[in-house]
């Protein structure tokens, strides 16, 4: 199978979706002269032209609107966030918007769009540039939601999201658009809505996600050096949650370490410890733990960042402490 | 305002055209009051935005629209979805939050949407609409079906960022939509002098690069002949447009509201710009109707807008299975 | 002891401290001429004058934005949004710079400033005006969160969090601004971070806040018809979070239901049985249930929404179900 | 611009004010040429927005203030930092993300504050600051400081609606403050006419009812003189301004931006206008400084910030413990 960076995944994912439907458009700042801030939309200027590859002034409320607006049209569009930061300027259109204009018109609009960027702690670029928006953006129906951390899943589920009819918030992450990994030559989907098992085991489960992903990995193999045999669930879809795969798992461990890039209160991870403990009762050996940042604003120092992120080794100390092995 | 009022022309020539226009508005005032008398009753809650003394506005662009075109507005909508042939009994069902309402009672009246009719939607975050309706031009663009998107916005909303953005995008991107403001002297109970530090708002308009036209709506007839140049100006030459449109509300803002932030005089001075007087005023003083002609309109009018309460009265619950649907598009679902 | 409403308590808090503290003034839209939109500020005009009084236009962003700028020059804001729906166009000021500037400024500036509103559904405003805002502005370091339900809670808070030099979000309702209650004739404050018993038990431990502890309490006294005595905890502040309050009651009760109004995905609900669960995993005898909206945009027709409600009748069955007498 | 460009005046009279200024821009410049090679040689992280080819603007403003006037600006804050006299030294340190920061490594390069010295901040939410700058005004008529907000933004951020917002804020409340657009010509990679429809982004002054000006920055002397008369009105007068200032930034937008986009020609082209340059030129032509003397400045500014280098480099990393504090406002503290 060929290897691809993520960045070129998506890239590939948005460029099929455009040869195929020509009411497909991407449309963000610098995605057409610049060729992304991040290079994922690089090239497609030059292959679809600027009616199809919209660079926007700065106004994230205003391009985000006019999305939702050519999405009610009969578009379908791709808006790129630079970064998600930046979409908290929009959040009135998220909410208020893209989830709820289907539903106040009785189904009289679909809304088939997506919202995409990087979301999460880059690396030291301090407290405005480093949010981890799962936690804003799970907690309100009418919305998808989706992070991916690998190159098959990136483009994968943004083929599904940009064929889905309705609003999805993709999340990528700076830090990883150049994580490479096989991607199949023939066309494929993922599903929305389905996690996938990185890494198989049966003593504890560790339900992760997007920047999460490596370092759950990462615990993972720190446990098996110390003969706890973890298996790693990657969520990938974060709204719906993939209630099935992380029951049948944790039924399988009976003990659960959540790893994932975002402050504690609430968010994904308080709800998927919440519907484990409820579903699952019976079956947990000790209580759910959660390694994610420190609740405090991302200070920009290196040292100081690398501190309040989650690291594999904390992942390995919650796993022990599920098994009572710390 | 001065000068915007001084030029302002008299009334219509062609008896039946004005006819048929006063109809339309005072179907629009009928459907309000016999709402306000539902919600005074307790048979209607939530909020209640009346159009009582705008209805020019959406008449004479309901008459100028040609199909594909869109309006979209604000929670004071029930003016744009009357005029634009919504069936008042399935709009009052609405507003009573029936299973025969125009969204099926998930709305109420803030959110009257009936997109085959051209009525995009009425919103009520204020300003939130403006870039989506600009989304709607782009898409005309985009797929190049000639449409324009009308866009109407109260006065209060120039001053939030949202209506910024939408109008600057579409500025920049020259996109067929025109936006009107309806400039009806306050936002809830601000007067205009209080929300910005300006008189005259299609300042803005050179910002934007769009055109402006600004008047005091009396007339009906000038109202969509000033607003048909700017329709035809965004479909032909993709020239956005600015438009003030100075006018009143008589009522509150909403029903809630006694709308105590104002003089009588001003209440009364306002009243006999009211395009619906003037209309009945011409059609009698210039066309000869007698006072029985009018007044017979007006039963017809009035009976309609019964059939319409009766309608909604007797409209059942929504299903409450009915709470589940339109979240997201299911598989297979349209 | 007097007797007062909701509003009036509010407006007493506000003009006690305006006495006080003449840094201390009210910026919103219709807070001064209109007497505000749902009456707290009635009155404040024609004592402290439009300086301390300040009408905005509808400007969420922009005046929070003063709000916060004018805290940091040493002024003490108490910014009003008519109701927290309409500051979703205001998200960015709220957790970029209100949440953060102490932090990104290493203590140069303190930001003391409250904004405070209705928060969560009213009755048949439809979705875009009912929505519960703890689960967006709960999630991230730099502010205090506190949701009141009682006049002498709503007095003794408000004036705390208007004396405290830190951002705190203040949720009110606006179907409670008439609820009444005794309010004392001399002056006190309410310690922000303490949950308040509003009904002792020993059978289940009931957790709620805001519009939920009408709902509570009713739901108590359904059970108490059925023999399970309800011990009823008002958090009051939601972050952050009084853990001894819930843990102590809950390794009493030995079982815990929570009930509020706003959406089951993440929020304080999820974190709150995250918390519970891992703090007091041995103590718990059945899984924590959750009693609150469902998880759909709220329709307006009346009786949907009512279905989308939290009810008594709802709690009574949640009790029922970690009693195991479902 | 061209007539803006036409009406520039030659430089200033006096050598040992040229002097001052020209070594306070040279010591800007030389500074973030030190963090420039630094982060090249992997030694700073994060995002690094130079400001060189700006620093006439800095400098005239830190010339101008009064103590207690402020200076709120975006993430390309050096120059001001600089220039309202913080240790280049600190300044480094934080970009290194070191203790010795001047905010103690929890910003860097973004987030430069330095209260004392009158700097309000650096912001890197585009336009999220304009707000803010307008609360800053609005405490000093509050509290009758005579103090004024000197608010700075790149022509980027006027399309954002925070900017409308704040800059409608305080022309309708009147407040002391100067809104000043430096237009470096690009936002990233956008030229101005991909941003908006107009050339002059002046066009919006009338709509908040502030007075404007707008030259191309070519001269520090005409720079701090044309920003003096708006922060005298503000100060004296409650008259806002806002302020277009044509410049150029000569590197990339941060420095992981190549830049292009631009012709070099076009680079040329303000390399002849830049400020720094022409002062240079002036002390020379003009005011008969020989090289050596001129080479002699550089030389001393370089070891300053070789100075700041060194010391950016021998500070501590900030302490573990250093993290958790000023989220909030503990007890006690201040
Ligand atoms: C962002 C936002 N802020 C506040 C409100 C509350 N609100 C609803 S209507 C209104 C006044 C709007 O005035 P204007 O735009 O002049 O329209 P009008 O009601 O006069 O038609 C306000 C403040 C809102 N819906 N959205
Ligand atoms: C709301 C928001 N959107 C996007 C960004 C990313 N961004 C940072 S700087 C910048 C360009 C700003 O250009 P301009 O305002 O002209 O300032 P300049 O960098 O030229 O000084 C962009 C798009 C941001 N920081 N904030
Ligand atoms: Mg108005
Ligand atoms: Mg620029």
């Amino acid at each position: 199978m060929p290897t691809m960076q993520i960045r070129e995944a998506l890239r590939a994912a948005i460029d099929e979706e455009m040869a195929r439907d020509d009411r497909v458009f991407v449309m963000g700042e610098e995605v057409g002269y610049y060729d992304g801030a991040y290079k994922v939309t690089e090239g497609l200027l030059a292959k679809y032209g600027e009616q199809r590859v919209v660079d926007t002034p700065i106004a994230e409320t205003g391009f985000s609107g006019v999305g939702i607006g050519a999405a009610m049209a009969g578009l379908r569009p791709i808006v790129e966030f630079m970064t998600f930061n930046f979409s908290a300027v929009a959040f009135d259109q998220l909410l208020n918007n893209a989830a709820k204009l289907r539903h106040l018109s009785a189904g009289q609009f679909k809304l088939p769009m997506v919202f995409r960027g990087p979301n999460a702690a880059a690396h030291m670029l301090s407290s405005t540039h480093s949010q981890a928006f799962e936690s804003f953006y799970c907690g309100f129906p009418g919305v998808k939601v989706i992070s991916v951390a690998t190159p098959y899943d990136a483009k994968g589920l943004l083929k599904s999201a940009i064929r889905d009819d309705n609003p999805v918030i993709f999340f990528e992450s700076e830090v990883m658009y150049a994580v490479k990994g096989e991607v199949p030559e023939e066309e494929y989907l993922i599903p929305i809505g389905k996690a996938d098992i990185k890494r198989p085991g049966k003593d504890v489960t560790v339900i992760t996600w997007g920047q999460g992903v490596s370092v759950a990995l990462a615990g993972a193999e720190l446990a098996a050096a110390e003969g706890i045999d973890c298996e790693v669930i990657d969520l990938r879809t974060l709204r719906p949650l993939d209630d099935e795969a992380m029951e049948t798992s944790l039924r399988k461990t009976n003990r659960c370490v959540l790893v994932y890039h975002g402050w504690p209160y609430g968010g994904t991870g308080a709800e998927v410890v919440d519907r484990l403990t409820r579903n699952c009762f019976d079956h947990l050996d000790a209580p759910i733990e959660r390694v994610c940042y420190e609740d405090l604003n991302m200070p920009y120092a290196e040292n100081l960042e690398k501190l309040v992120l989650p690291s594999p080794e904390d992942a390995l100390s919650a796993i022990k402490k599920v098994s009572y092995r710390d | 305002m001065s000068e915007a009022t001084a030029a302002a022309p008299t009334a219509a020539t062609d008896k039946d055209e004005l006819l048929r226009l006063y109809t339309e508005m005072l179907r629009i005032r009928r459907f309000e009051e016999a709402a306000a008398r539902a919600y005074t009753q307790g048979k209607i809650s939530g909020f209640l935005h009346l159009y009582i003394g705008q209805e020019a506005i959406a008449v004479a662009t309901a008459d100028l629209m040609k199909p594909g075109d869109r309006v979209v507005t604000t929670y004071r909508d029930h003016g744009f979805a009357i005029a634009l042939g919504c069936d008042p009994g399935a709009c009052m069902a609405e507003l009573y939050g029936k299973k025969d309402g125009l969204v099926g009672g998930v709305g109420g009246s803030m959110h009257f949407f009936a997109k085959d009719k051209g009525l995009w939607g009425g919103y009520a975050i204020v300003g939130g609409h403006v870039p989506v309706a600009a989304g709607h031009a782009f898409a005309s663009k985009y797929l190049q079906d000639g449409a324009v998107t009308l866009c109407f916005l109260g006065e209060g909303a120039m001053h939030i960022g949202a209506t910024h953005e939408g109008m600057h995008l579409a500025g920049l991107w020259r996109l067929p939509i025109v936006f009107v403001i309806e400039n009806n002297q306050y936002a809830m109970g601000t007067p205009l002098k209080r929300q910005t530090a300006v008189d005259d708002l299609t300042v803005r308009a050179p910002a934007y690069r769009m055109t402006s036209d600004r008047w005091v709506v009396r007339d009906v007839f000038e109202t969509r002949q000033r607003l048909a140049r700017a329709v035809a100006r965004a479909r032909d030459e993709q020239q956005p447009a600015l438009i003030e449109l100075l006018t009143y509300r008589f009522r509150g803002h909403s029903m809630s509201d006694p709308a105590k932030y104002r003089t009588k005089d001003e209440v009364e001075s306002w009243k006999e710009r009211d395009p619906l007087y003037r209309a009945e005023t011409a059609l009698g003083a210039e066309h000869g109707m007698s006072a029985e002609d009018i007044e017979a309109i007006d039963e017809k009018v009035w009976a309609e807008m019964d059939g319409a309460v009766e309608f909604a009265e007797s409209s059942p619950l929504p299903d409450p299975e009915h709470r589940f649907k339109y979240h997201l598009v299911e598989e297979g679902e349209d």
